[in-house]
C-alpha cells in the first residue's frame, strides 16, 4: 500500500516555481532522502506535502491525518519542561505515551529540565522525540539533524529505522549523511525549474510567472 | 484542544506578565486620564464610562500579538496547522485562552478603576456586564488580526490599526449600557445588540482568522 | 470673475482642498505608472 | 469568449491600453465641464455660494462608496477565482476612494463651518464617512506591509470582506449610539430630490465625471501594478537563474 | 552621525509606514474616544487637551519597538557599537530619527484631530507649541526604554509600562499649557517647566540609554 | 608590530565560562583560525575580541577603533538597496569608496538591487564587501562562509589575503576549510572551562560562577 504518491509535482515559493515534474511514491517501510543544492526547493517540496502550502501544478496524494512534519523550528516552548513539551503534542495528535519518546532519544535524565535550559543538540533531540508520539505513520522531515552530534545522529538514524519496521515511511531532506543506506535518494537539481518552460499563455494567471 | 487551552494558559503564567501586565496598562491609562483632564468628580464622572472601556480596549489591543507571533515563531503554527484538530478549533480556542489572561483579569480590575474615575456605584454591574459580553468579541476580532499580521515583522502598530475600526461597534454598545447604567436608565436594547456582535463574531470570525493563518503559513 | 459673497473664502477653500487632492493623485498615479513602465522596459531589454 | 478573458493581464493591458485614452479625455470633460457648470450656478436664497461647494461633496462622497463596494467585488473575484487582476485592481483602487473619502470630509468640514457653525459634527453620516476613511487607511496599509503579492491579496481581501461587514455595523452603531444624545435632525443633509434644476445637471455632469476620472486612474493604476508585478517576477526569476 | 539619521530616515520612508502609521493611530483613538464619551462638545471641549496629548504619546508609544529592535536584529547595532561614533550619539541619532518620522508627522496632524474633539481654535498653537516642546523628550525617554527592552522577545508591553511612568511629568506639563491657552490663562510655568524637562532629558538620557544598549548587547 | 595581543583570557556567556585560558598575538600579515566543537565559545570569545562584551579574566590588548566584526548577522537593510547599505557603512566608520569593494566580492551587477532580493548567498558577500569599506586594519569573522559556494569562497580567501598583504590581520572562527592555507590554526578544546578550576572563592561573585 503507498502512503505517499507525488504526481509531476511542481512548487513555487514568492511567486516562482523552484522544482517541477517531481514524481515519487512512497510505500510503508521506505524511506526517500531529497538532496540538492540550496535554494533548489527542498524546504518548498516538504511543506507542499505536508500540507501546508498548496501545490502550484500536480497533486499529492495521501490518507488524512498521515503526516508529522518536522522542521527547523521544533515547536517547543522555552517555559515548558521536556516532560511538558511533548505530552502536549502527544495530548493535540492523540499520539502514545511520552515515555518511550524519551528513552529512544536519551532525554529521560533531562525529563524536568526547561526546554529555554536544553543545548542547541537537545533541543533537536526533543523535536524529533515528539514525531514519535504523534503516531503519524508519514515522516516529512527537513534537515533533521541539524546541530547535532555524531552519537545522536546515529541514534536518529535507529528511531527511524524502527519507525520504518512498523510499517511507517520517511520523506527527508538533508545534506550531509545519515546512515541510513537503506534509504533511496532523490537528487532534485534535475527537476529545477526552467523559467522558459511553463506553456506560457495557458493560465489566466500565467504573465506573471 | 483543551491540552492547547491549558498549553496557552499554563505560558501566560510562567512567562510572566500574562495576567498582570494588561492591568498594569490599563490601570496606568485610567490613571493618566485625571492628570489630562483635571480631577473634578464633574469632569470625571460623565466620561468615566467611556474611558474604562477604551482602556480595557487598548489593554486588550496591546497584548494581541502574543496570540499567534510567539507560536508562529517557534513552529508550534506549522505544527498545530497538520494537527488533527481543526485551525478554526485552535484559534477559537487560543482567543479564549486571550480572553482568559486578558478580558478576565480586566473585568476584575475595572471596578476598582472605576473608582478612581467616580464611576457612581450602580453603574458597576453594568460596566461588569457589558465587559463580560463584549470582551470575548476583543479578543476573538484580535485573534483576526494577529492572524493577518502574523508573518509580518514588528505588526504591532499595524494589527491596532486594523483591529481598532473593528472594535467600534462593540464599543458603542458598550459604553452605552455603561452610560445608561449610570443614568439608572434602559439597557436592555444595547445588551441585545452588544450580545449579538459578540455572537456574531464568535460564530463567524474564527473561519476568517483561520482562513488568514493558513495564507500566512504558505 | 463670478460674485461669491461673504463665503468667499468658504467655497475657494473647498475647491482648493478637492482640487489639490485630485491634482495630487493624478500626478502621482501618471508618475508611478511611468517609472513602472520604464523599469519593466529596461528589465526586458536587459534579461 | 468569457468575459473572464479580461482577468488576463496581457489581455487586460491591451484593452485597458485602448480604453484609458478615451476614459481620460471623457473624465477630462465632464469633471471640468460639471465643476465649471456649477461654479457658475446662482446663489442659493439660503446658503449663498456654498452650494456650489456640492459639486464636489456630493459626487466624492458618493464615490467614496461605491469604491469601497468595487474593491470589495474584485476581492471577492480573486478569493473566488483568483484572478490576480481583480486582486491588482482592488489595491489600485483604494488609494482613490481614500482620496474621494478625504474630499467628502473636507468639503463637508469647510462647509460645515458656515452652515452650522463648527468644522467638526458627531452626525451619524459624518462619523460613518470618518470609519470608512480609517478603513481604506487600514486595507492600504497592509497591502504595503506584505511581500509576497499572493499573500498580500488574500489577506487584504479577507481584511475587505470582513471590513465592509463592520463597516456596516459601526453605521448602525453610530446611529443608534448619536441618537439618544443628539438630534441630528437640523443638521440632515438636504435630500436631493429638492434640489432645484439648476443645480441638478451639473451635478449629475460632475457625478458622472468623477465616475469616469475613478474609471481612468483605476485602469492606470491597475496597469502600473501589473508592471510592477511583471517587473518583479522578471527580477525574481533573473535572480534565481 | 548624519549618515545614521539619514539612513534611519530613508528606511522610515521606504519601509512604509513609519510616517503613516502612527498619525492612522493617533486619528483612531481620536476618533474612539467620542464613541466611548459621547458626541456632545461639551463632553468633548474639556477633555480634548488630555485625549489629544495622551493620543500623542500613545502612538509614539507603540512604535518605541522600532528604534532598535531592528536594528538589533539584523545585526547593525553590534556595527554600531563597534563603529568609531560614540554610543551615546548613535542613540540621540535614532531617537531624533524616531521623533521626525513620528513626532513631528503627530504635530502637524495634531491641530487636524483637535477639531474631531472640538478643540478651541485659540487653544491650537498652545498644542502646537507644547507638542514641540514636549514630544522630543517622549522620543527620547522612548529609546531609553528601547534599549533597556531591545533584547527581550515581544518587550512591547513591557516598554511600555517601563516608559509611560516616565511620560508622566510630560503629559501633565503638556496639557495644562493646552487647557490654560483654551481657558486664555497664563501659559508661562507649565512652559518653562516642559521645557526644563525636555532639555535635562535630552541632555542625560542618552547616556542611560547606551549604557542600557552595551548591557544588552553583551 | 602586533594587532591584538590576547593573553590568559577567560569569556562567559549566560553565566557560566566557557573557555579559559587562552592567549595568542596577530600581528599584522597574520591569519588565525579558530576552531572547536559547537558551543564551545568561539563566538563569545570573537564577541569579547570584538569589544562587545568584557573579557571575564585575562585581558585583550589592541589599539582603539583598529576592529572590524562580522557575525551571522549582516547589518544589512532589506529596503535599501546594496550601494546604499554599503555607502552607509562606509560613512559611519569613515572609510573609503564601495566601487571597489562592490568588485572584490562580485557585487557590481547587484549594485541596484534592495538588499530584500538578494539571495542568502548574496546578501553574505555583501557583508563581507563591509569589511574592506570600514578601513579597519583587524577583521573579526564569525563563521564568514556560512551559506557561500565554492566560487565566493575562493573569492572570500582571495580578499583576506590582500588584507593581509595591505598589513592587516583577521581572526576567525570557522567550521570548515577555508582555502586559507597560510593561516594559523588553535583548536580551542583544550581550553574549554572545567567548572572546578577556576580559584573559587576568590572574589565575592565567583561563588556563582
Ligand atoms: C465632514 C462633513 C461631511 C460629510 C462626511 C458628509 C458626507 C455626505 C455624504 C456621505 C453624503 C451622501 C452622498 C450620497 O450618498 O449620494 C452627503 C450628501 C450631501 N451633503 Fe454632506 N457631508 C458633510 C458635511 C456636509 C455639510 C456641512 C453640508 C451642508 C450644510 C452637506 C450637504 C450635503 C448635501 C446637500 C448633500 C446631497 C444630498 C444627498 O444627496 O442626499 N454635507 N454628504
Ligand atoms: N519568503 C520567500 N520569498 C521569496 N523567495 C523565497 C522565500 N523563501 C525562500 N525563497 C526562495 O525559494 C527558493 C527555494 O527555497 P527553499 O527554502 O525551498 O530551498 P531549500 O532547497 O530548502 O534550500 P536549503 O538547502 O538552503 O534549505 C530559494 O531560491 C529561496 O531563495
Ligand atoms: N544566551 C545564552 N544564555 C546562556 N547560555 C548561552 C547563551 N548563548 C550561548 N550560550 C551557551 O554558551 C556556550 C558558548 O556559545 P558560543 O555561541 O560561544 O559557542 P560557539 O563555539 O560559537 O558554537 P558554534 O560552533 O555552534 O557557533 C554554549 O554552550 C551555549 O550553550
Ligand atoms: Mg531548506
Ligand atoms: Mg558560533
Amino acid at each position: 500500500m503507498s502512503l505517499l504518491a507525488v504526481h509531476d509535482l511542481a512548487v513555487s515559493r514568492g511567486g516562482l516555481r523552484t522544482v517541477e515534474g517531481v514524481s515519487f511514491t512512497l510505500r510503508g517501510g521506505e524511506a526517500l532522502i531529497l538532496r540538492g543544492p540550496n535554494g533548489i526547493g527542498k524546504t518548498t517540496l516538504l511543506r507542499t506535502v505536508a500540507g501546508l502550502q498548496p501545490p502550484t501544478e500536480g497533486g499529492v496524494e495521501m490518507a488524512e491525518d498521515a503526516v508529522a512534519y518536522a522542521a527547523h523550528a521544533d515547536g517547543l516552548k522555552a517555559a515548558l519542561t521536556v516532560t511538558e513539551n511533548l505530552r502536549f503534542w502527544s495530548a493535540v495528535f492523540g499520539g502514545g505515551p511520552v515515555g518511550p519518546a524519551l528513552a529512544a532519544m536519551d532525554l529521560a535524565a533531562l525529563a524536568d529540565r526547561p526546554a529555554a535550559a536544553l543545548s542547541a543538540g537537545q533541543k533537536r533531540r526533543l523535536g524529533l522525540a515528539r514525531l514519535m508520539v504523534t503516531g503519524r505513520p508519514l515522516w516529512v522531515l527537513d534537515e533533521p539533524t541539524v546541530s547535532l552530534d555524531a552519537d545522536s545522529v546515529a541514534r536518529f538514524a535507529s528511531v527511524v529505522r524502527a519507525h520504518l519496521a512498523g510499517g511507517g515511511a520517511a520523506l527527508m531532506a538533508t545534506h550531509i549523511d545519515l546512515g541510513l543506506d537503506e534509504a533511496r535518494v532523490l537528487d532534485l537539481t534535475p527537476y529545477r525549474a526552467r523559467p522558459g518552460r511553463a506553456v506560457r499563455p495557458a493560465g489566466f494567471n500565467e504573465a506573471f510567472a | 484542544m483543551i491540552a492547547l487551552l491549558k498549553r496557552d494558559l499554563a505560558l501566560a503564567v510562567r512567562a510572566g506578565g500574562g495576567f498582570g501586565l494588561g492591568v498594569a496598562f490599563f490601570l496606568i491609562l485610567c490613571a493618566l486620564v485625571p492628570f489630562g483632564v483635571g480631577p473634578e468628580t464633574s469632569a470625571l464622572r460623565p466620561i468615566a464610562p467611556g474611558i474604562l472601556w477604551v482602556g480595557a480596549l487598548l489593554s486588550c489591543l496591546l497584548s494581541l500579538d502574543r496570540i499567534f507571533a510567539l507560536d508562529h515563531e517557534d513552529g508550534s503554527l506549522d505544527l498545530l496547522a497538520t494537527a488533527p484538530i481543526p485551525l478554526e478549533g485552535a484559534v477559537a480556542v487560543k482567543a479564549l485562552a486571550h480572553w482568559v489572561t486578558t478580558g478576565l483579569p480586566l473585568i476584575a480590575a475595572a471596578p476598582l478603576f472605576g473608582i478612581l474615575l467616580h464611576l457612581p456605584g450602580q453603574a458597576v454591574p453594568w460596566l461588569i456586564a457589558s465587559l463580560l459580553i463584549g470582551t470575548p468579541a476583543l479578543s476573538m476580532l484580535g485573534a483576526f488580526g494577529a492572524a493577518i499580521t502574523v508573518g509580518l515583522r514588528r505588526g504591532g502598530l499595524l494589527l491596532s490599526l486594523l483591529v481598532l475600526p473593528l472594535y467600534i461597534p462593540t464599543l458603542i454598545f458598550g459604553t452605552e449600557i455603561v452610560r445608561r447604567g449610570m443614568e439608572q436608565g434602559s439597557t436592555a436594547t444595547p445588551l441585545l445588540f452588544l450580545a449579538g456582535i459578540t455572537a456574531g463574531v464568535l460564530a463567524l470570525v474564527p473561519f476568517a482568522a483561520a482562513a488568514a493563518l493558513r495564507v500566512n503559513l504558505r | 470673475m463670478i460674485e461669491l459673497g461673504k463665503y468667499a473664502g468658504t467655497v475657494l477653500a473647498a475647491y482648493g482642498v478637492s482640487l489639490a487632492l485630485l491634482a495630487g493623485l493624478v500626478w502621482q498615479s501618471i508618475v508611478a505608472n511611468a517609472r513602472a513602465r520604464r523599469d519593466l522596459e529596461r528589465q526586458e531589454k536587459n534579461g | 469568449m468569457s468575459i473572464w478573458e479580461y482577468a488576463n493581464p496581457v489581455k487586460f493591458m491591451r484593452t485597458s491600453g485602448a480604453i484609458l485614452p478615451w476614459a481620460a479625455g471623457a473624465a477630462a470633460i465632464c469633471t471640468t465641464g460639471g465643476l465649471l457648470w456649477g461654479f457658475l450656478t446662482p446663489e442659493d436664497y439660503k446658503q449663498g455660494s456654498t452650494v456650489k461647494i456640492v459639486f464636489l461633496h456630493v459626487p466624492a462622497a458618493m464615490m467614496a462608496i461605491n469604491i469601497w463596494v468595487m474593491m470589495l467585488a474584485a476581492s471577492l473575484i480573486w478569493l473566488i477565482r483568483r484572478h490576480h487582476v481583480s486582486a491588482l485592481a482592488a489595491k489600485a483602487a483604494a488609494p482613490v476612494g481614500a482620496v474621494m473619502t478625504l474630499i467628502a470630509l473636507a468639503t463637508g468640514a469647510v462647509w460645515g463651518q458656515p452652515m452650522w457653525g463648527t468644522w467638526w459634527e458627531w452626525d451619524p453620516r459624518l462619523t460613518s464617512f470618518l470609519i470608512l476613511l480609517l478603513f481604506y487607511i487600514g486595507y492600504m496599509a497592509l497591502w504595503s506591509a506584505i511581500d509576497d503579492p499572493d499573500s498580500a491579496a488574500d489577506l487584504t481581501g479577507v481584511l475587505c470582506l470582513v471590513g465592509s461587514v463592520f463597516a456596516i455595523l459601526s453605521r448602525y452603531a453610530v446611529l443608534f449610539w448619536n441618537q439618544g444624545l443628539h438630534q441630528g435632525a437640523s443638521l440632515s443633509v438636504a435630500p436631493g430630490e429638492r434640489m432645484s434644476a439648476v443645480y441638478r445637471y451639473p451635478l449629475y455632469l460632475t457625478m458622472l465625471g468623477f465616475f469616469l476620472l475613478f474609471l481612468t486612474l483605476l485602469l492606470i493604476r491597475t496597469r502600473t501594478e501589473i508592471r510592477r508585478r511583471r517587473l518583479a517576477a522578471l527580477q525574481a526569476r533573473e535572480m534565481r537563474a
